[in-house]
């Protein structure tokens, strides 16, 4: 299944596709990856709620923070 | 031991330690999403100190090249996949109490963790004689330093299932032990997203 | 442990000598092995009032120098080194080590565990604090001759912005040790917030919900999650510039497209939670003594607990605010000034709830409570100067002047130094068996009081008159002469009271009176525990019923609904036998923790001088790691 | 340690003969006019030096309208604030006073709290902070906007440890802009534009009586814009720390009247004489 998105992704990115239209695909694709490890590879998705809020409190706050930062200095995220 | 929320000391410990490595590596990428856009000069004359691109592009038709050679990458990636996969199978045999089968995962993870760390040093090798060092400009600097922590962890993480090689070869992990798997296991595939974060936006994803 | 220690063979004799000295409860090492979170918790205090007393000094000289205009006293190479070991200091060596002396002294005992959830790793942040501590300190003898008054400190101020701390600007290597210390630091803390946040979620008593914990175990664990997640940003920050420093990356070099910006934006995200880091367990730590001293309960428990969360979570928000000069633009500092307003919320409904639990009591007028009402006001000030602080335009005239300076002493000094210092006294009797003498208690605090707001209540005058931070001097005719002088003044005050305070100290460990159980007739669970605590602190896990556990155990409501003191209740029965701690299983000594946190500075030190050095202290920290993994966590007694 | 057991004794005899602790009792009787001096002594300190003459950055002594409407800005902000500090600590004071223990066996009424409270101090405080926050981001958009298309236009590079002001509007004979090192000579009456950047690490650029500071930092131009309202010369100083001399890169801002400005523009856009546009700078009017 990861195999496949990966190659998926690989080929993605030789098609000639449009850059939103690419990013989107492709951002889209890797969270599916990010998250069938996190759950479950990781079990979070049947061990305690506990470990679910820190890790998703940890991700949300890293994606927050320097969204806002990058914005004010003119960088972007993707 | 019973605790107080019913779950582990360590594997309570090993969430917060991802959760907070969490902002080490957002960090690491904010720095190199904050200067990928300023990187955008046409390589004319291949002087790499005052452009570069991470990948191939075209600009006014001209197609020009990027450093990046996405297939072996690609590969590499797989290999870090895969040996997540391995990782989960040592677990579920040690968790059943075959000790042999876990032994054979574990190398077998171990061993694709170091294999990704040679493609990294190759990778490395390759760049440092096209001439992108840590000096030449921002991209360089940016992605040796993001790169090269995540290869750390890597490494990190080899050293660990090596250790609990070593270890369970003495015979001291038993099912009852599964845990110290359970936790290296945690690292480990935390590393192994990390790695899809960074495989995506550094490496597929055109500044 | 077999491999180790086997009889016959030299190294193996030698190492289980020194095991033994380490469980000989008076022997020196027993210290150094030790991983007994109140011994621990001492080796803190002690090291941190040190490094207070260093960070002291500093400040004494740069008043000295700013006494008076065109001084001469020192120069400004020493002066700039000068605040920035100054500062540095006061941050990470003092206020922050202090409140991890109380998480270590107190937690384990409010919540009614044996010990934290790793005694190991325990012991290892306390080295690791120690060794970063006097890494950092030994900058100072890296260039020359100290005493003839060549320092070879860091010299960029404690935010060390970008591009100052580069090699160009900053050569040698004052720059690079104050990285390095700061990274090693970051581990001990780091070490610290994740062993904390652990201990209090799974280590209570059994009915020690969460919202029957002391404010200062919320304070705790707020502050714990802070540092688990502000360190890695600076952590990264500081490698990054480690990297343009000793490698020619560019993270910071405007010169090839780098920006400076990026260096204040993770500085300040690490830099702002940081600030409630350090007064957050102030908060806590006079959460604990007000109600103790009113004999009432804390008023509004959980709005004080929900605002102290809130300010942990709105700490992340308001960053840009020591940004807002840096021309970041009118969008990103208004959004940026009505979150700081924001902040101001959660912090009044603190100090209202404060007013609130001594209205009405019966407030018994000691030392600790002093210091606590001194927190309450002097940090009430800071606040308010730190609102004044939030309205944007107006702090364009504001920033980088002393008026800051005066702010963030209020807020740190008045604040936190204040609230650690009721901590001193309020706790010293359950760890010594003594009380601090009550006289000289008083006299430290009067005169800290008086010399506190003579030093930084004149920078508010002087820093609207236009007076920026970090020169070295003045000229005449700026109105700034006769208000540093008064600084000065209070700053030698203030040194006199830690004088006095040291003198109690002292003479009160020697000849202090008998404090026995439960002094200050309290409220939690520590002082249902002998003085000085047992090393296995309780001989029965107790069994939590309440908020405010042992209150409830001395007072009962009684028909009419009077509270009355139980007859005979927790009587003070101040011998403790020595046999309740038969067969309890407690962590054994352990050196690898020491040896581990060793390599650090070894490690650091190879990065700036030598890489064979780097070599060394990996290996070291390897022996440490490897021992510390296979070595049996706990011994039968 | 030897010497701590000679010395300790005596100190406690010290302490013993004065009976520091009766002394503490008759100051502490007498706190409140204690407390009550010490505000009044401040307040008076206070006044004394802030309508003191020799007060060349007296940020409340402005002298242009941006400083102006952030004095007014920190005013409106400061005196609730200054209200609110004394009943803070009037009223620990009163309540360390009014509740003192007066016997040991004295067990008061166990209050846990009172939602209705809670609700007022929170809403209270938020309310009049966001009354705060409607003036300062008004002020805000206000200072904040872009320099009028015919402001009175400056360079200004800050560099360890001077600064360099470069008029573009102005050319010397040989064609180039003139230049001016630590002083600078603009129009009074009229918006002045000053374009910061630096050639080395970061620096404020700051006349407190005009306007507030906004940093030169290395690989940006950044804008900020003032006016004097009436002639003279203002002083100013690097506000971020910048290394070694940090504190003597001053600056003095000349406002000059219309006639003198003029005066000076002739001067140095070649008037005749060879005048070279590094020197110009210490001809000042005003």
């Amino acid at each position: 299944m990861l195999a496949i998105i990966t190659a998926v992704e690989v080929a993605l990115y030789y098609l000639d596709l449009s850059r939103n239209a690419l990013v989107g695909l492709l951002l889209a694709l890797s969270a599916l990856k990010f998250a069938l490890v996190v759950l479950w590879f990781m079990h979070l998705r049947f061990d305690n709620r506990l470990f679910s809020t820190l890790f998703v409190g940890g991700i949300v706050l890293a994606i927050g923070i320097f969204t806002v930062a990058l914005s004010t200095v003119g960088g972007k995220l993707v | 031991m019973a605790t107080s929320t019913g779950v582990d000391n360590r594997k309570l410990f090993m969430w917060l330690f991802l959760a907070s490595e969490c902002l080490f590596f957002g960090s690491l990428i904010a720095a190199y999403l904050l200067y990928r856009g300023q990187h955008g000069v046409p390589c004319m004359d291949g002087d790499l100190s005052t452009c570069v691109f991470p990948t191939d592009r075209t600009i006014n038709g001209v197609e020009y090249e990027g450093i990046f050679d996405i297939p072996f990458t690609s590969v590499s990636a797989f290999v870090l996949l895969m040996s997540s996969v391995s990782m989960v199978l040592a677990l579920a045999a040690i968790q059943r109490g075959n000790v042999r089968a876990m032994r054979i995962w574990l190398f077998t993870t171990a061993a694709l963790g170091a294999l990704f760390v040679g493609g990294q040093a190759f990778e490395f090798t390759e760049f440092y004689r096209e001439g992108l060092t840590l000096e030449t400009n921002l991209f360089g600097t940016t992605f040796y330093v993001l790169t090269g922590f995540h290869g750390a962890h890597v490494t990190i993480g080899v050293l660990v299932l090596f250790s609990l090689l070593i270890w369970s070869s003495r015979g001291k992990i038993q099912a009852k032990d599964s845990l110290n798997i359970e936790l290296a296991g945690l690292y480990w595939h935390f590393v192994d997203i990390v790695w899809i974060v960074i495989f995506t936006l550094i490496y597929l994803i055109q500044p | 442990m077999a491999g180790v220690a086997q009889a016959g063979n030299p190294l193996g004799r030698a190492l289980r000598d020194v095991r033994h000295m380490a469980e000989d409860r008076y022997s020196i090492w027993s210290w150094i092995a030790t991983v007994d979170h109140k011994r621990i918790g001492i080796m803190y205090g002690i090291t941190a009032f040190t490094f207070f007393l260093i960070g002291g000094v500093e400040a004494l000289l740069l008043r000295i120098q700013l006494a008076q205009p065109n001084s001469t006293f020192l120069d400004p190479d020493q002066f700039n080194r000068l605040f920035t070991m100054h500062g540095t200091t006061m941050i990470f060596l003092v206020v922050m080590p202090l409140s991890a002396a109380f998480f270590n002294l107190v937690i384990p005992l409010m919540i009614g565990a044996r010990d934290v959830a790793f005694p190991r790793l325990n012991s290892f942040s306390f080295w690791a604090f120690l060794a970063g501590g006097i890494f950092l300190n030994a900058s100072f003898f890296i260039r020359g001759n100290i005493f003839e008054g060549d320092i070879g400190a860091p010299g960029a101020g404690w935010f060390g912005y970008a591009p100052l701390t580069s090699t160009e600007f900053s050569p040698g290597h004052g720059i690079d040790f104050w990285i390095l210390g700061l990274l090693i630091l970051g581990v001990a803390s780091m070490a610290g917030g994740f062993n904390f946040i652990v201990t209090i979620l799974n280590m209570r008593a059994p009915g020690m919900t969460l919202l029957r914990m002391p404010l200062f175990v919320w304070m705790t664990l707020v502050t714990s999650f802070l540092i688990i997640f502000a360190m890695p940003v600076i952590t990264v920050a500081l490698f990054e510039l480690l990297f343009d420093r000793l490698y020619n990356a560019n993270f910071f070099n405007a010169s090839v497209g780098g920006s400076p910006l990026l260096w204040q934006h993770m500085f300040w995200l690490f830099g702002h939670p940081e600030v409630y880091i350090l007064i957050l367990p102030a908060m806590g730590i006079v959460s604990e003594i007000l109600p103790t001293f009113s004999k009432k309960p804390l008023f509004g428990y959980p709005f004080v607990v929900f605002s102290g969360v809130a300010i942990g979570f709105m700490s992340w928000g308001v960053w840009v605010h020591h940004m807002y000069t840096t021309g970041l633009g009118t969008v990103a500092n208004s959004a940026f000034g009505l979150s700081t307003i924001l902040i101001g919320v959660p912090t009044g409904v603190k100090i209202f709830n404060w007013l609130a639990t001594m209205w009405g009591g019966s407030i018994s007028i000691k030392t600790p409570l002093l210091m606590c009402a001194g927190f309450v006001t002097m940090f009430t000030i800071g606040g308010l100067s730190g609102v004044l602080h939030t309205m944007v335009p107006s702090d364009f005239q504001q920033q980088d002047t002393y008026f800051v300076v005066a702010h963030f002493h209020y807020v740190l000094f008045g604040g936190s130094i204040f609230a650690l210092f009721a901590g001193v006294y309020y706790w010293f009797p359950k760890f010594t068996g003594k009380l601090l003498g009550e006289g000289l208690g008083q006299l430290h605090f009067w005169l800290m009081l008086i010399g506190f707001n003579l030093t930084f209540f004149p920078m508010h005058i002087s820093g609207l008159l236009g007076m920026p931070r970090r020169i070295y001097t003045y000229q005449e005719g700026f109105g700034f002469d006769t208000l540093n002088m008064m600084s000065t003044v209070g700053g030698f005050i203030i040194a006199a009271s830690m004088l006095v305070f040291i003198t109690n100290f002292i003479s009160s460990l020697r000849n202090g009176e008998k404090s026995g159980r439960d002094p200050w007739d309290a409220r939690t669970l520590e002082w249902s525990l002998p003085s000085p605590v047992p090393n296995y602190n309780f001989k029965e896990v107790p069994v939590v019923e309440a908020r405010d556990a042992f209150w409830y155990t001395k007072y009962r409501e009684n028909e009419e609904g009077v509270v009355v003191r139980i007859e005979g209740a927790a009587a003070d029965d101040e011998e403790d036998d020595g046999e309740g701690g038969h067969g309890i299983h407690l962590p054994s000594p352990s050196y690898f923790p020491l040896i581990a946190a060793a390599g650090l500075p070894i490690i650091a030190t190879g990065l700036i001088y030598d890489p064979a050095l780097v070599a060394v202290g990996v290996a070291t920290t390897m022996i440490g790691v490897f021992g510390w993994a296979i070595e049996p966590p706990t011994e039968r007694r | 340690m030897i010497i701590l057991d000679q010395v300790l004794p005596y100190v406690m005899q010290i302490h013993q003969k004065m009976h520091l602790s009766r002394v503490f009792s008759v100051v502490w009787s007498h706190r409140r006019q204690a407390v009550v001096g010490l505000a009044l002594l401040g307040l008076l300190a206070l006044f004394a030096i802030g309508c003191g003459a020799d007060t060349p950055q007296n940020t409340f002594d402005t002298k242009g309208e941006v400083a102006e409407r952030q004095k007014d800005l920190f005013l409106i902000a400061m005196w609730p604030a200054l209200a609110i500090m004394i009943a803070i600590l009037g009223g620990t004071v009163l309540i360390l006073i009014r509740f003192r223990r007066r016997s040991e066996n004295d067990i008061p009424k166990q209050t846990h709290g009172n939602t209705t409270l809670e609700l007022a101090w929170t809403i209270a405080p938020a309310i009049l902070l966001f009354g705060l926050g409607i003036p300062m981001v008004a002020a805000l958009w206000e200072i904040g906007r872009d320099p009028s298309p015919d402001a009175f236009q400056v360079n200004v590079e800050g560099q360890r440890f001077l600064w360099k002001f470069e008029y573009p509007e102005l050319l010397d004979e040989s064609g180039d802009p003139v230049v001016t090192f630590s002083e600078v000579n603009v129009p009074a009456g009229r918006e002045v534009a000053l374009h910061l950047t630096s050639i080395d690490v970061i620096h404020s650029f700051w006349v407190p009586k005009l306007a507030g500071k906004l940093d030169a930092i290395p690989g940006r131009t950044q804008t900020m814009w003032l006016r004097a309202d009436e002639p003279g010369s203002f002083s100013g100083q690097c506000a971020e720390f910048c290394g070694l001399n940090h504190a003597d890169m001053r600056l003095v801002m000349h406002a000059l009247p219309v006639e003198d400005f003029e005066a000076w523009v002739d001067e140095v856009t070649g008037g005749g004489s060879s005048a070279s546009a590094a020197g110009v700078g210490g001809d000042s009017g005003g």
